[in-house]
């Protein structure tokens, strides 16, 4: 019988490393969800209701027990206050995470944060003048000082619109408006979302998830978008490039040190000061051969895109990652940090430094950064890593041999630059028929899904019928690992898609960033569309979330699905306690919103309803199947 | 909705009103109570089965049965009392060329002999529902036994 | 009243066992043809025992007697009212004149209303007698006596529905679930709420059904079950100390007498294991709240008292009193039996028991019936009247509805004195085997027939309307009564049931508050209710006792073995009781075709390893004989009785031929429960 | 025999047993699936809530020895499987008379409206262990010979024991 390791993954790095834990009796989140199993059955059909102390009410699937809660509420009520809740959540990391790059921004235009600066003033004239900020005669200092404040007016706005809804296609600004599904506010529609949820108010499910789109949508072209165009202007806008990622880029005779979360406002200065010297000689003496910084989940993705910083794993490699008995400092700051670390570190040289206000762990160190003196804070990480280096137990350590190169950066304006400035080689291609459409694949890692099995096949299925495939976040990470982010990868894909990689230098499966980043993804979409002159409900476009697990990816979803992209789903959203929702969110959209949501498993059946999706669109366009 | 009329043997301290009041209502009582060595005792009438044997060889369709409500209609009874061996409970007796069997006292708001059970061990209910109170018994029982007996002579007053 | 068609529903209460059951007759063109249930009332909630559903039959029924008959040479001749009353009020004038009041004797009925017992007795005191009883001597007087002297009222302490509170249901000698059907409603209810049901008989009876432990003791060995309870209750310090302190005298006097009687000695006595009686002893005592129900399987022995105390007793001991679901339960008989005693048609207590010879009681009589003199000594027993008839010592019997010589023990000497008697009028709605002896025969009515007032034996005292009329020229006992009375020359002021009750409420105080406007609102009033603004008192001696000092006594009691025990020559233990099907002497129950086909006739229940003994087989018919007389019937062969054990119900003539007259010192109830007997095939 | 012994101290009343159990007797026997078959797919087993005691109690087939509902049957549609030991009902042959309910002492015939028939445990056949077991969160359900969980409740009762002793009580 085949290790439990090979079931819990497809990626030899991480077999390694869970076989290594099995042996050291180290517990990991595979360990963890087996204990968990059975999983409550009303918590998987989303039937429990806590939002008030009469409950918790049940609904019981089988119509032999309740059929409504103590307030009478039904189990489509419940199941679908229980997604805008996951929606509301989702959205709030997002835009949280977008306040404090924008907060950054305005510090560092108010000469608050010297640490930062301008590193794409392109950018920063581009998004002044959508905020119709005029250029003329004005200083940096002035231009940048007002694109702050309006960016960070969008949060507390009451009335619409967020400026960077503008960017969608007319037709689907329209559709929104007569929808009344604009989001006026980033902070009033999530503030809302928890108003409606609570006892007594919205109780009608196709009311409640309008509103979910609502809220999702000032995440997506909101919340997210301006953490994607905040971080460019003050980190640069990425540009392709090469770099290695996996468990392997942890260096047996160098610091290493992990940076995990979702913020690149610390790590970016991390980076910097690994290359310090004065560090780098504190390293040499303590028997150390240099520092290495490593990225694990988003922050990892927004290093790696803008510095080409080796990345270590995807979200569920989190652990692996101490588990190699190599890491000096596991450095953290927000989402998807599993508080196991904790525990986990405490078994390693490990120390696990948590640095957000708003985060803390269990067994941390606490280092706690802030902007005004963000590089020293970053030394100071640094230094701590170094002086713990000694401390490594050589018989602990063991690091797989697996890391893979990869070519990533591909923002949308360094697509369209690799296009020769404009979408139309790409229009052209689907046209024409070499590319069959774009896929959109991201999301996270689940443990109810072998690990990256569903994220690679799925890539691979795609590119395999030609579609060019478009990824951010985890999703992105483990196509790295799987080796489909360099341009030798278009041998794997279909003839046309080979052709036109081969043409451009560039990968089938484009690297567009972090989760955020998947803001990127509408942009390009919405510059296609509007080159085309239709929707982007129109576009031969899917997307797909194999291994999605967290709250934000049911926002992106949300957004994905209300911009007009059909979106298959790769673990069953906690939905099916009420067929009418389960019907509405499967069916009921398309109506709505021109897209709707598939939930698929398996990875090739999942692809080829991606494929179904798209002909359909292309026969509508009338190209040729 | 009720169906039809079920015991529950714990209660059914063999009185036999049952008897007496289904003979009164229809002049011949429908329901018998068996009296087993002195003690428990059961009453049978009518299963109103779901799938009813009776109405099988019945050669006139006189007993018929629509989806689980067995209807009767003596017209076209021709008294071969098939009925009466097919039953399994005897419980279609004939009687002067025409079959007696439970018919739920029509017009009333439950059967006789489920009104006058001095101990309410006839129910008149949905068969699903049969086990519930049974159940709520032996739970009883089973969580009383985990309890610690209450402290000597003391006691909430 | 409610009507359906051209039918009328007429709201009445059962007029068979005491439960005081509510039903609607159903009834056409002035007869009754049927049956609608009640859900509503409190008691049987719409339910009816078999007896219940049968009860129209005794209306209209062609046995009815319909004229006052007098006794000829050649059969019994027809009389009018007129001349009927004139010769009973003649009859009984002359034996007072010559006799003394004494030679008087009447026997009221606890199958009248209260009105009617009050009636009853006044007459008979007026005219200057005591002589006056009703046949809660046969049932519960032991009750009267036991309960009076230990919690200091002679009755049911908490209404029946309250059973279904108590968590602890201990059955002992009652078989309720044939004899008062609807209780085990309210046992099963207390089940369902996961009661531990006790039930201590010496057969195996449909109530034993119901029972989680069954105790089957040796017939008329209570005591000791009862004392080796408290031993083990004592012992263990189950016991509720602070109840025994604060409200109960004679304590220590109880511990020290329970010394004796631990669970082994006990088991030797009852024949049940020691394990058993500490199992009932510790469910009992622990229970939250614990019911003792018992009946006449206590009262009806020799030491029915000492039973009857024990019972309170053990209830006292364990603070099982005066809370809701905490109570002592005395199943009564008859459906006004406990009315009959409350209205003081008792020998030794006027109305509202007041005690026969106590001056202050027939101090407020005197006033209330203006009269300025009444009888100064208690008056014959039921029992006694019968042996003083057999001696001789009585001219005249006047009896209402009772038939004493099915009912009592011993018939054949029954018999014997009532043909010794130069007078006997026997008022009655059947030609009973009683009135075959009498002189003068008087037609009464039935329950639905006439208007008044009965008495449950919880306590619940319900008025019912005069449904249809009687038949022929049979009058209500009530109107009867009055026109003897004028005969007699008592010149009594009612014309109604109605005003009788009005002096009722002024005579016996815990009915001061009904009147017959309140008991038709609802489902009655539950005494004591002492004056009009009064809702009742469903639980009694809540907070303190009807004794003088407001404390319950306990009193230590020894186990004697009954009066009879068999011997070689009667090797077997005849003891009796009823069947679900038939009631009392059955003068009503054996006239309902639909009962009787379903009980036809006499049986006896032997076990069968007697019976293989004897090679008697099922259904033989049976000779059976003790010191007093033989009978025949047939056998049934049950391992519901233990070997050496008879049982026989005494709905039918045979049974009371063979019982016995030994009295209990107390109560004078005689020993029905337990003969020796032998038997032999016909 | 093996049967689905009861540890009422342990139930938290999640019913995820209920669930399990019907999702084990559905057609597709997966929950998301099972959620939308009509007939809705029946449970066997039965948490039973005691509001005075605020306490759940799982109540499910005990398999009598001599079970009465095979005993009243007229049809032979329950009976004991020879060598398993289980009482097991075969729809085809029942009548849908409930005599079988009306006996039971546990009151865990059930009914499956549509198909007009009873419905008992089975103990999941082609499974290790029955679904309900596999479920229960807190091993409220154990699947055990008699003897063996007996065996479970000895060593439970030697640990209070032992937990009661203090060092140095022996002497």
């Amino acid at each position: 019988m085949k290790p439990k390791a090979y079931e819990r993954s497809i990626d030899p790095a991480t077999r390694a490393m869970l076989l290594k834990a099995e042996k050291e009796g180290i517990e990991t989140a595979w360990d963890r969800y087996e204990k968990q199993l059975p999983q409550c059955s009303f918590g998987q059909l989303g039937v429990c209701c806590r939002n008030c102390n009469m409950g918790p009410c049940r609904i019981d699937p089988f119509g032999e027990g309740a059929d409504k809660g103590v307030c009478g509420a039904t189990a489509d009520i419940i199941v679908a206050r229980n997604l805008l809740r996951m929606i509301a959540a989702g959205a709030a990391a997002h835009s949280d995470h977008a306040r404090d790059a924008v907060l950054t921004f305005k510090k560092m235009s108010g000469g608050e944060a010297g640490s930062y600066g301008i590193k794409d003033e392109a950018k920063l004239f581009s998004l002044a003048a959508e905020y119709g900020i005029s250029a003329e005669d004005r200083s940096k200092e002035e231009i940048t000082a007002e694109l702050a404040s309006a960016l960070l007016a969008e949060f507390g706005k009451q009335e619409g619109p967020i400026q960077y809804t503008r960017r969608a296609p007319e037709t689907r600004l329209r559709l929104w408006a007569e929808l009344g599904i604009e989001p006026r506010g980033i902070d009033r529609e999530i503030v809302e979302c928890m108003h409606r949820t609570h006892m007594g108010v919205d109780n009608d499910a196709t009311h409640i998830l309008l509103h979910g789109l609502r809220t999702s949508l000032s995440d997506g072209w909101g919340g997210s978008m301006i953490a994607t165009e905040v971080q460019d202007v003050l980190f640069g806008t990425p540009e392709p490039r090469k770099a290695t990622v996996n468990l392997g880029v942890l260096s047996e005779d160098k610091v290493n040190v992990i940076i995990h979360g979702h913020e690149p406002i610390l790590s970016e200065m991390i980076v910097e000061a690994a290359e310090d010297p004065t560090l780098l000689k504190l390293a040499k003496e303590k028997g150390a051969k240099g520092i290495n910084v490593a990225g694990i989940c988003c922050t990892g993705n927004e290093t790696l895109m803008r510095h080409g910083t080796p990345i270590a794993g995807t979200f569920l490699q989190q652990e692996l990652a101490v588990i190699t008995g190599a890491v000096e400092a596991m450095v953290v700051d927000v989402q998807c940090v599993m508080p196991a670390l904790g525990s986990l570190t405490g078994c390693y040289h490990t120390k696990f430094i948590s640095t957000s206000p708003k985060a803390d762990f269990p067994g941390t160190n606490r280092i706690e950064f802030h902007e005004e003196k963000a590089y020293e804070t970053a030394k100071e990480i640094v230094r701590t890593a170094v002086e713990n280096f000694p401390n490594r137990s050589p018989e602990k350590v063991s690091i797989p041999d697996e890391k893979q190169e990869c070519m990533v950066g591909f923002s949308a304006e360094a697509i369209l630059k690799a296009l020769g400035g404009t979408p139309t080689p790409l229009i052209d291609a689907i046209a024409g028929g070499s590319v069959k459409g774009i896929g959109a694949v991201v999301g996270c890692n689940n443990v109810k899904v072998q690990h990256n099995y569903g994220h690679v096949n799925l890539v691979k299925e795609l590119i395999k019928n030609n579609v060019l495939v478009v990824t951010t976040g985890c999703n992105a990470i483990a196509c790295a690992e799987a080796g489909l982010l360099v341009p030798e990868a278009a041998s794997m894909a279909g003839e046309g898609l080979k052709g036109v990689c081969e043409a451009l230098g560039i990968p089938p499966v484009l690297h567009m960033g972090s989760c955020v980043d998947i803001s990127r993804i509408l942009v390009l979409a919405s510059a296609i569309a509007k080159a085309l002159g239709v929707d982007i409900s129109d576009l031969p476009a899917a997307g797909a979330a194999p291994e999605w697990m967290s709250e934000k990816a049911v926002s992106i979803g949300a957004y994905v699905v209300s911009s007009g992209v059909y979106t298959v789903l790769g673990t069953v959203p906690p939905v099916l306690g009420s067929a009418a929702v389960a019907d509405l969110l499967t069916r009921g959209l398309d109506g709505v919103v021109g897209a709707s949501f598939a939930v698929e498993p398996d990875p090739f059946k999942a692809a080829s309803l991606m494929l179904a999706r798209i002909e359909e669109k292309r026969k509508a366009l009338g190209l040729k199947a | 909705m009720p169906e039809a009329v079920y015991a529950d043997l714990s209660r059914c301290i063999g009185c036999r009103a049952c008897e007496l009041a289904c003979e009164r209502e229809n002049k011949s009582s429908r329901i018998s109570v068996k009296v087993l060595s002195g003690l428990a005792a059961a009453p049978v009438s009518c299963r109103q089965c779901e799938i009813p044997l009776c109405t099988a060889p019945c050669p006139k369709g006189a007993l018929s049965c629509e989806n689980g409500k067995l209807e009767y209609e003596a017209e076209n009874c021709t008294g071969c009392g098939l009925c009466t061996l097919a039953c399994p409970f005897g419980t279609a007796v004939l009687r002067a060329g025409i079959i007696e069997r439970c018919n739920l006292c029509p017009g009333m708001e439950t059967p006789a002999c489920v009104a006058t059970c001095p101990a309410g061990a006839l129910i008149y209910t949905e068969p699903g529902s049969l086990g519930e109170n049974i159940r709520q018994r032996r739970a009883k029982r089973m969580n009383r036994a985990l309890e610690p007996p209450a402290p000597a002579g003391r006691r909430a007053e | 009243m409610k009507t359906t068609e051209k039918r009328t529903l007429h709201p009445t209460i059962c007029p068979y066992c005491s439960l005081g059951c509510g039903f609607f007759l159903e009834l056409e063109e002035g007869k009754a043809v049927g049956i609608r249930y009640m859900p509503e009332h409190p008691v049987n909630e719409g339910s009816l025992c078999p007896k219940g559903n049968a009860a129209p039959d005794i209306l209209n029924h062609p046995d009815r007697l319909k004229y006052p008959l007098l006794k000829t040479e050649n059969g019994w001749k027809q009389l009018e009212w007129e001349e009927a009353l004139s010769l009973a009020a003649e009859k009984l004038g002359t034996a007072r004149k010559e006799n003394g009041p004494n030679s008087l004797a009447f026997l009221g009925s606890a199958k009248c209303s209260n009105e009617e017992n009050y009636l009853f007795q006044k007459i008979a005191r007026l005219l200057g007698t005591s002589n006056v009883d009703n046949c809660a001597r046969l049932c519960h007087a032991s009750t009267l006596i036991g309960l009076g002297k230990t919690l200091g009222a002679g009755a049911m302490t908490n209404p029946l529905a309250d059973l279904s509170n108590s968590d602890c249901v201990f059955v002992i000698g009652s078989n309720f679930a044939e004899n008062h059907p609807a209780v085990a409603r309210q046992v099963l209810r207390a089940k369902d709420k996961g009661a531990f049901v006790i039930v201590a008989d010496p057969r195996l009876t449909p109530t034993s059904w119901l029972a989680d432990l069954t105790l089957r003791l040796k017939p008329g060995t209570d005591v000791a079950l009862l004392n080796g309870m408290m031993h083990v209750i004592v012992n263990e310090g189950l016991l509720d100390r602070n109840f025994v302190r604060e409200k109960t005298e004679g304590f220590p006097g109880l511990e020290q007498a329970l010394q004796r009687c631990c669970p082994e000695t006990a088991s030797r006595i009852t024949g049940i294991p020691p394990s058993e009686i500490i199992k009932a002893a510790r469910a009992y005592a622990r229970a939250g709240a614990a019911s003792i129900v018992y009946s006449m399987g206590i009262t009806q022995h020799i030491s029915g008292t000492d039973n009857v105390t024990a019972c309170a007793d053990l209830a006292l001991l364990c603070g099982q009193v005066g809370r809701k679901g905490a109570g002592v339960l005395p199943l009564r008989g008859q459906n006004n039996v406990q009315g009959a005693c409350d209205m003081g048609a008792l020998a030794e207590f006027f109305p509202g028991y007041g005690k026969v010879g106590d001056a202050e009681a027939a101090g407020r009589l005197k006033t209330l019936w203006k009269t300025d003199k009444l009888p100064e000594k208690p008056g014959l027993t039921a029992t006694e009247i019968a042996e003083a008839a057999g001696k001789g010592k009585l001219k005249a019997l006047y009896v209402m509805g009772e038939d004493l010589v099915n009912s009592h023990a011993d018939s054949s000497r029954v018999r014997e004195a009532l043909e010794s008697l130069d007078f006997l009028v026997v008022q009655d709605i059947f030609m009973t085997d009683t009135a075959e002896y009498a002189d003068l025969v008087l037609p009464a009515a039935a329950w639905a027939e006439k208007e008044g007032s009965f008495t449950s034996t919880e306590r619940r005292v319900q008025w019912t309307d005069r449904a249809l009329s009687p038949p022929g020229e049979a009058k209500p006992d009530i109107e009867i009564l009055l026109l003897l009375a004028e005969k007699l020359g008592l010149g009594l002021p009612y014309r109604t049931a109605g005003d009788v009750l009005a002096e009722i409420s002024g005579a016996v105080p815990s009915y001061g508050g009904m009147t017959k406007e309140r008991l038709k609102k609802g489902f009655g009033l539950i005494w004591p209710c002492p004056d009009s603004s009064h809702p009742g008192t469903p639980v009694l001696h809540v907070g303190r006792f009807k004794t003088p000092d407001g404390k319950a006594r306990l009193i230590p009691v020894e186990y004697q073995s009954p009066a009879e025990i068999p011997d070689p020559d009667y090797p077997f233990l005849l003891t009796t009781g009823r069947v679900v099907l038939h009631y009392n002497a059955g003068s009503m129950s054996r006239r309902s075709k639909a009962l009787l086909e379903k009980e036809p006739g006499l049986f006896v229940e032997i076990h069968p390893s007697d019976a293989k003994a004897m090679e008697i087989g099922e259904g033989n018919r049976l000779v059976l004989e003790t010191r007093r007389g033989k009978t025949e019937a047939t056998a049934r062969l049950t391992g519901k009785i233990g070997p050496g054990v008879l049982f026989m119900p005494f709905h039918f003539p045979g049974t009371n031929v063979l019982t016995g007259d030994a009295l209990d010192r107390e109560a004078k109830i005689p020993e029905f429960k337990v003969s020796a007997c032998r038997i032999r095939r016909e | 025999m093996k049967e689905v012994m009861v540890r009422p101290e342990r139930c938290m009343g999640c019913r995820s047993c209920e669930i399990a159990c019907a999702v084990e007797h559905s057609e597709s026997k997966s929950l998301f699936a099972a959620v939308g078959e009509s007939p809705s797919p029946r449970k066997r087993i039965y948490i039973e809530y005691i509001p005075e005691h605020a306490a759940s109690v799982p109540v499910t087939c005990r398999h009598c020895e001599d079970a009465p509902c095979t005993t009243v049957c007229p049809t032979g549609a329950l009976s004991r499987e020879e060598i398993s030991r289980k009482v097991v009902h075969s729809p085809e042959l029942c009548i849908g008379c409930w005599t079988c309910s009306m006996v039971c002492n546990y009151g865990v015939i059930g009914r499956q409206k549509e198909a007009r028939v009873a419905v008992k445990c089975d103990l999941c056949p082609g499974r290790e262990v029955p679904a309900c077991v596999e479920a229960c969160p807190t091993n409220a359900l154990v699947y055990a010979e008699v003897k063996d969980f007996s065996g479970i409740k000895r060593a439970e009762a030697a640990l209070k024991l032992a937990r009661g002793m203090k060092p140095g009580s022996a002497l």
